[in-house]
């Protein structure tokens, strides 16, 4: 198994620590790892970017240039990335922040009004994770249990009582995904 | 009669001229622009005294403002 | 012991306090500020000085200074700021002061870009400075090999009276791995420095730091002694890795992020009936010239992959001598090179192409 | 009949700036752009511009142009201005840059009385790296390199540039001017014009210190940072002329 | 009952000193050397010495010393005084190497307050390289990089260095004394004892600059180089302290 | 022509003029300062300009500058002075800019001494500076070929825009020896540089000068560039001189002042029967391989003979390819190789020993 | 009684410390040192005041002065 | 022919220039030739000396680490070359300047009181030329009227007039030269 996913947004969007939750839940589960941020100079208050290697062999170069998932934040990350992403991959869209359309036709895509559903959630801040709900779900990348008990080492102690709604966000995100595959 | 045009999409939703704008008349649209940002614009025009104050405090050079002068 | 996931940079920082080293200076440059940061922060804990120097040639002095007076000290930079050290460098030679000098390599030449590189291995390995002298110098190929080297980088450094230098490029900078840390840190022991200038204080006969031997007589005495020291170091401290050689007929090779990518490239060989194998140089000087020799006793052909124009592969000839063709896959300026394109590249090679 | 109040000066490309929002190098770029148009000079004009958030300013300046090395600009200039002593020379610089690494070069192109005109901005910090602590930090401010807040006994003190370099007699005109509001971008902009003035005179070497924002690395909105830069950083840098020639008064 | 009026002091070596007839490193060696036999900081103190005439101070002063490259024995300094933050650290640097080359580490050491004290010789030329242009030659004088006499317009004006460096808060002392005749040398040991009581009381850097004669470069006899500095360099070069902090004055 | 007596560093200078060079900004250190001396007399007469730089950092900054507004510019310095410079190269090389740089070496590592020395042959030839990329570097041997090759060096920067280094060391820079020069000088003509950032008068696009590649791709771009750029050279501009190598049994070389002594030290083995041989490569890089491979036909033994611990020694290696065994012979530290020790090396080496 | 030394071997024949002494009781010597330079000398010592000065002056630490105290 | 010729003195006695004299001599009449100085930081206001080497042959390298023929012109020098000088070679020194005596007994030693002559010349500024005279007398190595030549090219155009009285030296020096060869 090799999954190389990329997540993309603004600086500030939390991207950089979701893949990092990610890739801490990878490591959980014993898998080789691997987590790098884009570093260039657009970064300041431009866009961020992060790729997450998850992989059951040892990981040769980490960069992600050809993500099989994409998690698309802001609408520049969408135009950036769309051509990236391997044939028959995926791409999650917090529509909420972007209202534009995945051109592709070879991929599969999934929009996710994230942060409409954070805020029904009492906390825009997990919108992020609702993603991550669907991602798991839909790739089984790593285990929603593994994500948990990431949270606990990548939160600060003083913001443990986030985990319970964090929890929430992950397994509402995934009860989307299932819906929509059955939708398929 | 002025008018203050905005390059919306190179506009980054600073704030910067709505808050030096004398006569208040600058806000944020609802919707965003290519770069994800909401953009400024000019709610009611004929307000505008064409002072090009948010001109000057713009940092990205997005307005550009024009006067019709009268013509005796 | 415990695993966490750790970025390169700040492995580098954790690694060298684990190592006992309580004073950094160093200035900002991308893709390596991650390490200043992370000692901002983790130094004061440990009771050791973070300090932000005004320049890179101010940073290199400092630890001049610092390691003068017989301290574990260390710098760290990214390609430019490293070109702006070699003076500097030079002198650290020239007074035989040990220290660690961190260089995560970016694209060049001039300012080129951040992203991940190779292009200074001549300048580590053969002597950016001026004059004859040789720096011992580690090439990491992962976090965790990162945590583990900075140890063996101060205790090289300290043990040979010589500046180490850890090169490493973008990507194991900014990556993030798992690595496993010890839980308890029970500082290493660090020989005594008699020769330290720290101050008399009973002593009578005063310690003096130098380089200069304005008699070339003396200098010339100064040059044999560091080479005489370079050849145990070269008997002693070579070091390498070795992966699926035994048998191998074609033996790829390159250091940090690019031997990791040939080496992936050799499973992917094998398990297409090729059989390739692999020697990733760990000190890129001492160079490990003698397996490649040995090497080249069956195997037909080398190919070196650097992430450059083609460095490292002019050590691998003078290693090998002519006795096999060595050969050069590259990708410059930032650019890596994709497994794919270097298995491409072992195919043609095998398939009797140039 | 129409008549252009504002409108983007020729001595811009239409290139779009990279900065981040609200941040005032953009206002700063500008305000040269609109003297080097008003001067006349955008024929004549050769720009240097160092690493910074500002590196790809030869990207935004409608004039030929140099990318220097960190801290180098002034040394730069100075190459070309001795062979094309006739062409108008300036040196688009950060605090980062100016103050720290470039601290001799700056001091050198002074104290020669090169011909040459400075445009140093100064956000107390290191903008394109990632906002690490810049000599010009001031006292308890944090940044990535200094986490705790800048501290006098680890750090020391601030360096004000332009009351340092008008201690040289080669150094013939400096003012600091800031850009938060518009009532002083337009002071801005007349120290500018004033410097560009005193190159073109042949009287010597000339430096506009120009306050400017940083939100990013701040961690503030741009309407913060405004707030911020005049209630912290005026204070500890005065605005005004430190230095004049008769000749211009 | 014989009483020693003068004799060498301690904290100089018995090794004769190589500088050319009548050159005034040699004066300034030894009050740095009486000062701190005076202070009892012999077995405790840290000499960094970079390139310049003076490059073998580490043969004459009897203390650990440091050789350092050009321009950056600040940095050395700091390196060492951060490792040792109870012993003294002080430098001694001409002025090719402090105020030109190594203008920006002199700048930020005095900038972060180092707790370091700097003698700074001044003789207006490079001695140990054959009498070059330095920032501090006089306008008019006469180098073998001035051949026909340093120009404003070519060369600039000097750098007065301690003017300059006392515009820095992190500087807390900064006095300019001279050697050449024997009211002068008590007043520049004052000064230079001054200088590393701040250093021992923990308040932060101070510098000494100190006016020196160059007969080999300047072309003139010993005596006649005493002269050339009373009438030339000091009124260019004012004597005086130009910072001192309350708690030593 | 008239025949005059001319120190090496005022050769320098000289040659610079009359390659039409009229901005100079250096340094000063031993041993070049008469350089600068004879520059800042020199210049004023002929219009030009000679600026003494704040440091070595700021010379080659101030190249960068006057080289990219399109004028023919230099500096010069010593082995510390050439480190500080490192940085300022790679810009130069990356913004593709022509220049001359001098390099006048000295005894090192370090702040080492003042006497003459070869030590910093790798920083010229693999690049001191941090990326890929390669200086032409010229190797002079006597005053006469030093006033002759500034010209050369000025047209290659030119030509190829690239910078060029010239090396000499303490004793090619202070000796005086009769050269020939010519009573009326023709400026050569440049190459129009339509590149410069001069001001636009009345051009409408833009020039840059710059390094930066932020895109990957297009810094590998540059690289490549480069490269092909270094094969043409390469193809085109090797210079070397060879002495009575048809029928040598074994092979002197080595570079400027070791090369002289070498050259002697082939005469007096021949007159003592030994056909020995000399080549002596003239441009350092693009290095004269193939001389080399050729001579290995007939030579049993190359004896590379240097003023270092052995740098020009490898490229010989990587020349020969394995194919005979390459010697070497150095003193270091600003120690010189007497003429009869080498001859007896020789003589050693041809009776068998090692 | 005042006994002004010379470490003859050491003078360099700079004069500075002729021209300071206020008694004028130094002079060179006329006979070359090892380094090949006439080395200063007290004339009369006998008016020498121990003031010093000399010593104060000599660039290369040439001179000691040690002062007779009367014995009470 | 190869000679080679040490000339050592105090910074200002004319050491170099004398020296290039002799250089500018031997390329006159043909010769290979060199000069070069010593350079170390012991040349200000300290000694200074220099080398020059006339030959048939090319020269190898110009540095005379064991001179035919010493000169010295103060004392110091004596003690830091005496050693250096070839066997069988020749020290010529000003006796005016160095009352000190040379210890070896395989040399050829002239002493010369240089400048008490050249004050009977009626310019101390000659005696570097008197003991150049004595050379080129015992060494045939130059000719005078290469020499005299040569002081036209050394000398700046203003100071020709000196050139009678330095030719007087050399003539005075070449004489004091065969006297000795006489007594022998
Ligand atoms: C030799 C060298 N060292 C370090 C860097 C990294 N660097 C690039 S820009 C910069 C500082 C930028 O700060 P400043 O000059 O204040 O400009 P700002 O981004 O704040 O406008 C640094 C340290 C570099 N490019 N080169
Ligand atoms: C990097 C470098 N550049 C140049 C030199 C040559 N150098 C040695 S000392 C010196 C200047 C000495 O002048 P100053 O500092 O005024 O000291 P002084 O000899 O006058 O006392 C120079 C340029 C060097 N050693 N290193
Ligand atoms: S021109 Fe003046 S009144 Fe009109 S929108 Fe701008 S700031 Fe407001
Ligand atoms: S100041 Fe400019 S960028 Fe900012 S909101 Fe207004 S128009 Fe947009
Ligand atoms: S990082 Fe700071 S200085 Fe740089 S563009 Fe962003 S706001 Fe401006
Ligand atoms: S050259 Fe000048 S500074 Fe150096 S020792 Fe001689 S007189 Fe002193
Ligand atoms: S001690 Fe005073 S009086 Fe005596 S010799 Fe010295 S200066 Fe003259
Ligand atoms: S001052 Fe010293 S060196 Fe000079 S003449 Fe007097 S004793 Fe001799
Ligand atoms: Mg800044
Ligand atoms: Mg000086």
């Amino acid at each position: 198994m090799l999954q190389e996913v990329l997540i993309a947004g603004f600086g500030g969007q939390g991207v950089l620590s979701t893949g990092q939750l990610l890739a801490y839940a990878g490591m959980i589960e014993n898998k080789q790892v691997a987590w790098i941020p884009s570093y260039g100079p657009e970064m300041r208050g431009g866009t961020a970017n992060c790729g997450i290697t998850i992989s059951d062999e040892p990981i040769s170069s980490p960069l992600v240039t050809e993500p099989t998932t994409l998690i698309v934040m802001n609408r520049p990350s969408l135009d950036k990335f769309e051509k990236s992403v391997v044939p028959g991959g995926l791409i999650l869209i917090n529509s909420s922040l972007v209202d534009q359309k995945v051109t592709r036709q070879d991929l599969q895509v999934l929009e996710i009004p994230a942060n409409r559903i954070a805020e029904e959630l009492g906390n825009t801040k997990v919108a992020n994770n609702i993603i991550l709900g669907v991602l798991i779900e839909l790739t089984g990348i790593v285990s929603l249990e593994a994500v948990v008990e990431s949270l606990k080492k990548v939160l600060p102690a003083r913001r443990h009582n986030l985990i319970p709604v964090n929890q929430q966000a992950l397994e509402k995100g995934m009860q989307l995904a299932k819906e929509f595959k059955n939708k398929q | 009669m002025a008018t203050v045009t905005f390059r919306e999409e190179r506009c980054k939703g600073c704030e910067l001229c709505i808050s030096v704008c004398p006569e208040k008349i600058i806000v944020l649209a609802e919707h965003y622009n290519a770069m994800g940002f909401h953009p400024a614009t000019v709610v009611e025009m004929d307000k505008c005294k064409a002072c090009a104050i948010c001109a000057r405090m713009c940092p990205d050079v997005v307005i550009e403002v024009v006067k019709e002068e009268k013509q005796d | 012991m415990s695993k966490v996931l750790m970025k390169g940079n700040e492995a580098i920082g954790e690694g060298a306090i684990r190592a006992g080293c309580r004073h950094f200076f160093g200035y900002p440059i991308t893709p390596q500020s991650e390490l200043p940061h992370y000692l901002a922060k983790r130094m004061p804990e440990v009771g050791g000085v973070f300090l932000q120097a005004e320049s890179e040639t101010s940073s290199i002095n400092m630890v001049y200074g610092a390691a003068g007076a017989g301290f574990r000290t260390m710098t760290s930079s990214s390609s430019p700021g490293l070109s702006l050290m070699q003076e500097g460098i030079s002198y650290l030679v020239g007074a035989e002061l040990p220290c660690v000098v961190v260089n995560v390599m970016r694209g060049g030449p001039g300012l080129g870009n951040i992203a991940p590189a190779q292009g200074d291995y001549f300048q580590a390995v053969k002597g950016g400075g001026h004059g004859d002298y040789k720096l011992v110098v580690l090439a990491p190929a992962s976090v965790q090999e990162i945590i583990d080297m900075m140890q063996v980088a101060f205790d090289l450094a300290d043990q040979y009276r010589t500046p180490v230098m850890l090169v490493g490029d973008g990507i194991l900078g900014q990556m993030m791995e798992p690595v496993e840390l010890a839980d308890e840190v029970t500082l290493p022991e660090v020989p005594a420095k008699p020769w330290a200038a720290s101050g008399l204080k009973g002593r009578k006969k005063p310690n003096i730091v130098n380089s200069l031997y304005i008699v070339p007589e003396d200098c010339e005495e100064l040059n044999q002694r560091l080479f005489a020291k370079y050849d145990v170091i070269a008997a002693q401290e070579t070091r390498w890795e070795e992966y699926r050689l035994e048998d191998a007929e074609i033996v790829l090779t390159g250091f940090g992020t690019a031997a990791r990518i040939a080496k992936s490239v050799v499973d992917k060989a094998r398990s297409e009936g090729i059989k390739a194998g692999l020697i990733r140089p760990i000190t890129l000087w001492p160079f490990p010239s003698e397996v490649y020799a040995k090497a080249a006793a069956h195997a037909n052909k080398f190919l070196c992959v650097e992430m450059s124009m083609g460095q490292m592969v002019e050590d691998v000839r003078l290693a090998v001598n002519g006795k096999k063709p060595v050969h050069f896959y590259g990708r410059s300026g930032g650019m890596v090179p994709l497994a794919k394109d270097v298995l491409a590249e072992v195919k043609k090679l095998m398939a009797g192409g140039e | 009949m129409a008549k252009v109040i504002f409108k983007r000066p020729d001595s811009l490309t239409d290139k779009q700036f990279h900065y981040c929002p609200g941040c005032t190098h953009g206002i700063i770029h500008r305000l040269v752009a609109e003297v080097i148009d008003e001067m006349g000079l955008q024929d004549d004009t050769v720009g240097v511009c160092p690493v910074g958030c500002s590196v790809f300013a030869y990207d935004y300046f409608n004039v030929d142009m140099f990318q220097a090395s960190h801290g180098r600009a002034p040394a730069v200039a100075t190459g070309i201005k001795r062979c094309l002593p006739e062409r108008t020379v300036f040196t688009y610089q950060g605090d980062g840059d100016l103050a720290s690494i470039g601290t001799a070069e700056i001091v050198h192109a002074a104290a020669r009385s090169e011909k040459i005109t400075t445009i140093f901005v100064n956000n107390a910090v290191y903008g394109m790296t990632g906002g690490q602590m810049a000599p010009t930090t001031l006292p308890g401010q944090k940044t990535t390199t200094s986490p705790r807040g800048r501290e006098k006994e680890l750090n020391g003190l601030p360096v004000r540039v332009s009351e340092m370099l008008a201690t040289l007699d080669g150094a013939v005109y400096v003012a600091r001017v800031s850009v938060h509001d518009p009532k002083h971008i337009v002071q801005a902009k007349k120290a500018i014009r004033k410097a560009f003035e005193i190159q073109k005179a042949g009287l010597g070497f000339a430096l506009v210190e120009v306050l400017s924002t940083c939100p990013t690395n701040w961690g503030l909105s741009p309407k913060e940072s405004i707030k911020w830069l005049a209630e912290n950083m005026i204070p500890y840098y005065p605005l005004g002329v430190f230095k004049e020639p008769a000749e211009v008064k």
